[in-house]
């Protein structure tokens, strides 16, 4: 018997003894708590005890283990059902601020991540950067150890309830657009920081506008190298991708929904559809669509699970939005007449609605289907990027709106 | 206004586009998306006075006389402002109902009522089951005591809940028949339906022995409804056209004024290429439109096909531009305070009206011969 | 009575005059000629009788007359069937030649073109230069009183039977790609000029590959100034647009096919599809795109009557691209498995297969779909054009292939 | 091979593409569409010393015993190279058939010879009709002085002109049967069709009162041909898989190196975005055909609707993919000298062998219960 597997049934049987005195399992509350973590008091054992980043230094709340030992880790929470672990996968909080914070600053930002105590959002998009990130106008000034902050930012959730913003601003504008960025966790409870809810198109309001006049944060908030932010928001980017699932919404009326590969066929069915024979084919393809999209991220996860990078990965996201702006047409027309109607006496109508409207939350947020394209395009079949006008003029000479 | 020539036709509708600049702004689009009624008496009456509720209406009877070509060209003026008002009801089903029945004296009680737009109008044809078939109808009329009564359910009827008489196709012993009903006659119950296209007012109703008039037809009923509601078709071609062209051109400043990367976004070849496929689905649409109403105008032989085309056509072309322009826009079509969405839901209400695409296809096809 | 009407009616008693006189109908012989014409010698008394070009200036073959009456002079021909009138309008040849050529060589050359005495063709595309037409590498070298041609041309419909080809050669390399070009009228029938039939995928050869060795020109052919080609080059292809219609060939089987706007459902009832749902929808959409598109052209003809230009116009070829393509896709679909087929006792799988392929001589010749929307997005919609990175380089920096 | 590990998989198909680039080149390919054979024998014994052809034939009678993930990554070569051979009629549907059939003797007698590639044979089931269904069988088969002969016609057969044996599916009084027949017998008569896919060889065949050895089946006959159809469709699906990636891989390549405007073609988003719509028609294509290749290896339930899909998914994807290139290519792709018309031709070919993408569709949605 090697020493690995010696060490792996020792650490096996010590998480799970751990688990067996400190973990409740009646005590699971869940809820979207944009960092801060409803279960903080566990959370903060979990952290203690160096379960939850296993694979981090051990000066730094890990145990240096290896990502196949923090598998163990991992599995024995998720039998169990307990929160805390595989942070130092999933956390794009912490793992942001433990790549670029200062020591100092870390040593107190970092537990408090791990642990669920501090609220989080992210300000990024700005009305006038979108697509085009790089272009913010949201200014950072130094005054004495501080930054004077400046801007709006949009398409923030979990503003209201944040207790930091993962901000990029512009911290100097004589240089090009990517060189003049910095990184900064702004504590959002201060006067100069408004927040306000923004309508969608679907009528409810999931993010917030965020208005930033004169708000303070400290020099020792800056993450990574002053201008360095686009590096910065690089990684952390990459972390939201890999982290992040698909967050678009199914149905909203509350009527239960068919489930599995049958279900466009079981609404049809429904609809007194199902024997229309262009029908039949409208369901075959939107089916059809889903089902290859579940397969090409079976064999892409099958492809990376062998180590080998998968092209195929980041298709998912183009894919699903065919996928929800094509299922909320079929689905529209199987109600034909009733798709007129909205609202909690016409489920299948406000669904069908719904989803028509609500399917621009993935065919534009987070990088519009034309630049997932452009992102495919270039990095997955290597063709070559367009001529940037913008890239090596300094940022004030950029036109911008 | 018949026989008009082409510049009193545009003459008219830079008047109608003065109005609706006034009285149908965003604002008040919004404005009264939110009241129960959906349009604002004093637009009604300003629409009124310039001739546009009775624009179909024949001389004798207060209107303008105006046919299917100058109807297209007023409803694209409509459709580009969102105009919120019971138009495609009181303006154009019923008082084509009413002239295709050919009944003298109800056209001489109801039609100036139109025409001034002192009274509010509809027709009632499809039941639960919302199909613009004589199969679909699901209200019954039996006569006794000289009087007619009607049972059953109505639905999808337009503008229903603020309508003063609505015209009422039902099924008799002895076939179709059209009566005539007011709102308020005891025995009948209107019930809104809330819509997406929170710009359009339609509802239920539920018709539980109310006493009704027969309005007597010189035709046959059903032929009676269906040019009705070629004329229905044609007008909303019209408001299709209209709100695709003008969103078209909404987008397109757009992108020639959104600068990301430091260029206008629609420099870009995926951007630039969207508003031209747009381009030509718009100009398709028109072109449907009008060809519609122009071959209905001179009772060309190809009229009703050229109508069921409008249907489907430009049914798909002003769901698929105002689709594609809030991909266009990005995140600022995402909000609600942004007016991409206002288009595509009236977009989508549009598309089912009177039958939805698929159902015109195939009708198209019939009428080809096939 | 106007002096006008007067002056109108004298004109038509005249022409038709000249007509009764000149005109024998049986002689009348057609076929594509490359500007060449079966009926030389009747085109030539035309020119003579001024009737060819009559809005051209008295000095040159003309009559000094406006477009009103020159119509007259157009219709008397059609309506007995005689060829020659209205090339001010549609003589390709003639027109770019009586624009740009030098007076000595129009004196030679506009009345052979107008009376159909030389054969000509367009030496324009190279294998490096298609979409971009600017590009082309083809040299002219200036020697004594000639320039030396060398180069390839490429997609040259007539070459084999042409007297002259209008080339567009570089003079220029050391300018800015448009800046270095010049037009020619280069003499065909020279050693030095070697034609090759080119087999198109459709396994026809309708178009030849033209090499160039050293072939001669004299600088007297040289049309408009010298490296002032690209000028000459837009109105030629503007004359080019406004004359060709679209080129695109029906089914070639040779068995008839039903005509009108029914004519795919004629097509779905002989192979037995016209009662499939699926297919209906099919043809009614695809009939629709057809029928559309007559509609959008009839509406940009009536625009234009009435003197305002029309956006529509230039939609057509895209929109015949659709229709090809889709027409082709929807034939193939009727006849399933038959479609597998090809050859003259298979005319129908024989058509489909065809168009499927030649509906590529619309979407990619003449300007490819892609670029046909850069220039309405441009043209028409107003939008503005990409950065262009070669346009202001010297050509020979310019990288290409 | 059944049982293979995946590495193993790889070295095979790894020496298969080695075979195939010294034998199938694009200069080969366009000889051999040439030839009416339509296939070079040394070739196809080449083929068979590596046991392609004997892949899927039991090891017993000298195959390889491989199953359908095997058979699936074999075909992706095939359909990168555009091969040249009677592979899906010889070493797919022919002894897939026969094991379906589970005839002993039958297998004993014909398996070794197609495994070693000394006998070509193929299948008939469908009559003029073209459709894969039993209904189409236009083949009849009596039995009188202790013979069985056969009349009538089969229709798209695939590489008849070239088989020695064919397995026919006639009907008999007591339902369907499979018959063997030499092609040279006599009342059999060979009619090679004019495919527009210059690379397939596909025959009529006429019989008339042809002599003929009925094989006897342990189970219902048209459950035997579905079983190879099956296998067939899963070999189809992954030449379609390894021709869209080899077309997609080749006009990347294409628009990376062509320059126009000073800058490659493929730097354009209008190309950009079309090669990146390719990849993922590709990528879908190619795990359509790899799942539906494991989930009938592993017998799984979902398997008769994994086939659907990837038939129909796979043409389409290949369809497109092909057309699509030869846009992205421009006027260089319209020359009959450039190889992209090619496999445009191999992929509307390919779907339309054993139905088209519609049907498969249709059955796809019965699959899942519609």
């Amino acid at each position: 018997m090697s020493t690995d597997l010696v060490n792996d049934q020792a650490l096996e049987a010590e998480v799970k003894a751990w688990l067996a005195e400190h973990w409740k399992p009646e005590a699971l509350v869940t809820g979207e708590g944009f960092g801060r973590h409803p279960q903080q008091a566990f959370m903060t054992k979990v952290v203690e005890a160096r379960w939850a980043v296993p694979t981090w230094p051990k000066a730094w709340w890990g145990r240096d283990l290896a990502p196949a030992q923090a598998k163990i880790i991992e599995r024995a929470f998720a039998a169990v059902g307990a929160p805390g672990a595989g942070q130092d996968k999933s956390n794009l909080w912490a793992n942001t601020a433990m790549a670029h914070a200062t020591p100092a600053f870390k040593e107190t930002i970092v537990p408090a991540l791990l642990s669920g105590a501090v609220g989080m959002c992210l300000l990024y998009s700005e009305p006038g950067a979108g697509s085009d990130l790089a272009a913010v106008r949201t200014r950072a000034d130094r005054r004495g150890d501080n930054y004077i902050i400046n801007g709006q930012k949009v398409w923030t959730s979990g503003a209201a309830v944040a207790d930091y913003g993962m901000l990029i601003a512009r911290t100097d504008w004589d240089v090009p657009k990517h060189k003049g960025i910095s990184f900064f966790f702004l504590p959002m409870k201060q006067t100069g920081i408004e927040v306000r809810p923004l309508r969608q198109v679907t009528n409810e309001a999931q993010f917030n506008e965020v208005f930033i006049t004169d708000a303070i944060v400290s020099a020792e908030n800056l993450l990574g190298p002053l201008n360095g932010g686009w590096g910065v928001l690089q990684t952390a980017l990459a972390y939201e991708r890999s982290v992040m699932g698909d967050a678009a919404r199914g149905p909203r009326s509350g009527k239960d929904n068919p489930k599995g590969d049958g279900a466009l066929i079981e609404l049809a069915r429904e609809a007194g559809r199902l024997n229309d024979p262009v029908i039949r084919q409208e369901l075959a393809q939107v089916t059809a669509y889903k089902v290859l999209n579940r397969l090409n991220n079976a064999r892409a996860k099958a492809d990376m699970a062998q180590g080998t990078s998968s092209a195929i990965m980041s298709l998912g996201k183009l894919a699903m939005s065919r996928i929800l702006h094509e299922e909320a047409r079929l689905r529209t027309k199987l109600l034909g007449a009733a798709s007129l109607l909205e609202g909690p006496d016409h489920p299948r109508a406000e669904d069908a609605n719904f989803l028509s409207l609500n399917a621009y939350f993935t065919s534009i947020g987070g990088g519009t289907d034309q630049i997932q394209r452009n992102i495919i395009g270039e990095r997955v079949l290597g063709l070559p990027k367009e001529p940037e006008i913008d890239r090596e003029m300094p940022f004030r000479d950029v036109r911008s709106g | 206004m018949s026989g008009v020539s082409s510049d009193e036709l545009m003459a008219f509708v830079e008047s109608l586009h003065r109005l609706l600049k006034d009285h149908s702004s965003e604002v008040e689009v919004r404005r009264l998306s939110q009241t129960p009624e959906g349009f604002d008496p004093k637009t009604w009456q300003a629409l009124s006075a310039l001739g546009v509720t009775g624009l179909i209406i024949d001389q004798d009877h207060g209107g303008l006389g105006a046919g299917p070509v100058e109807l297209e060209r007023v409803m694209e003026a409509v459709g580009a402002s969102l105009l919120c008002a019971p138009l495609l009801s009181s303006a154009v089903l019923a008082p084509a109902l009413l002239q295709a029945l050919g009944n003298p004296e109800a056209k001489a009680r109801l039609l100036p009522g139109l025409a001034d737009g002192s009274r509010i109008a509809t027709v009632a044809v499809t039941g639960p089951l919302g199909g613009w078939v004589a199969e679909h109808v699901a209200v019954e009329a039996k006569h006794s005591d000289n009087t007619w009564h009607l049972n059953g359910q109505a639905s999808f009827v337009t503008h229903a809940q603020v309508a003063d008489t609505v015209l009422v196709v039902a099924k008799t012993s002895a076939g179709l028949a059209v009566f005539e009903i007011e709102a308020k006659a005891k025995g009948v119950n209107i019930c809104a339906l809330p819509t997406f296209d929170h710009t359009l007012r339609m509802a239920e109703m539920e018709f539980a022995n109310a006493p009704a008039r027969r309005i007597e037809s010189q035709r046959p009923v059903w032929d009676a409804v269906q040019e009705a509601l070629n004329l229905a078709l044609i007008a909303l071609a019209g408001e299709q056209a209209g709100g695709a062209r003008h969103v078209l051109d909404m987008t397109v400043d757009y992108v020639k004024n959104r600068y990301q990367f430091g260029r206008a976004i629609g420099s870009f070849q995926a951007v630039k290429h969207m508003a031209t496929d747009l381009l030509m689905e718009s100009e398709s649409c028109t072109s449907a439109a009008r060809y519609a109403a122009e071959a209905l105008a001179a009772n060309q032989a190809d009229a009703p096909q050229s109508i069921s085309l409008a249907a489907f056509a430009c049914a798909d072309a002003f769901c698929q531009i105002t689709a594609t322009s809030i991909q266009m826009h990005g995140g600022i079509a995402f909000t609600w305070a942004h007016p991409a969405h206002l288009y595509l839901r009236r977009a989508r209400a549009d598309a089912q009206l009177f039958g939805p695409p698929d159902y015109h296809r195939e009708r198209y096809v019939q009428q080809l011969g096939g």
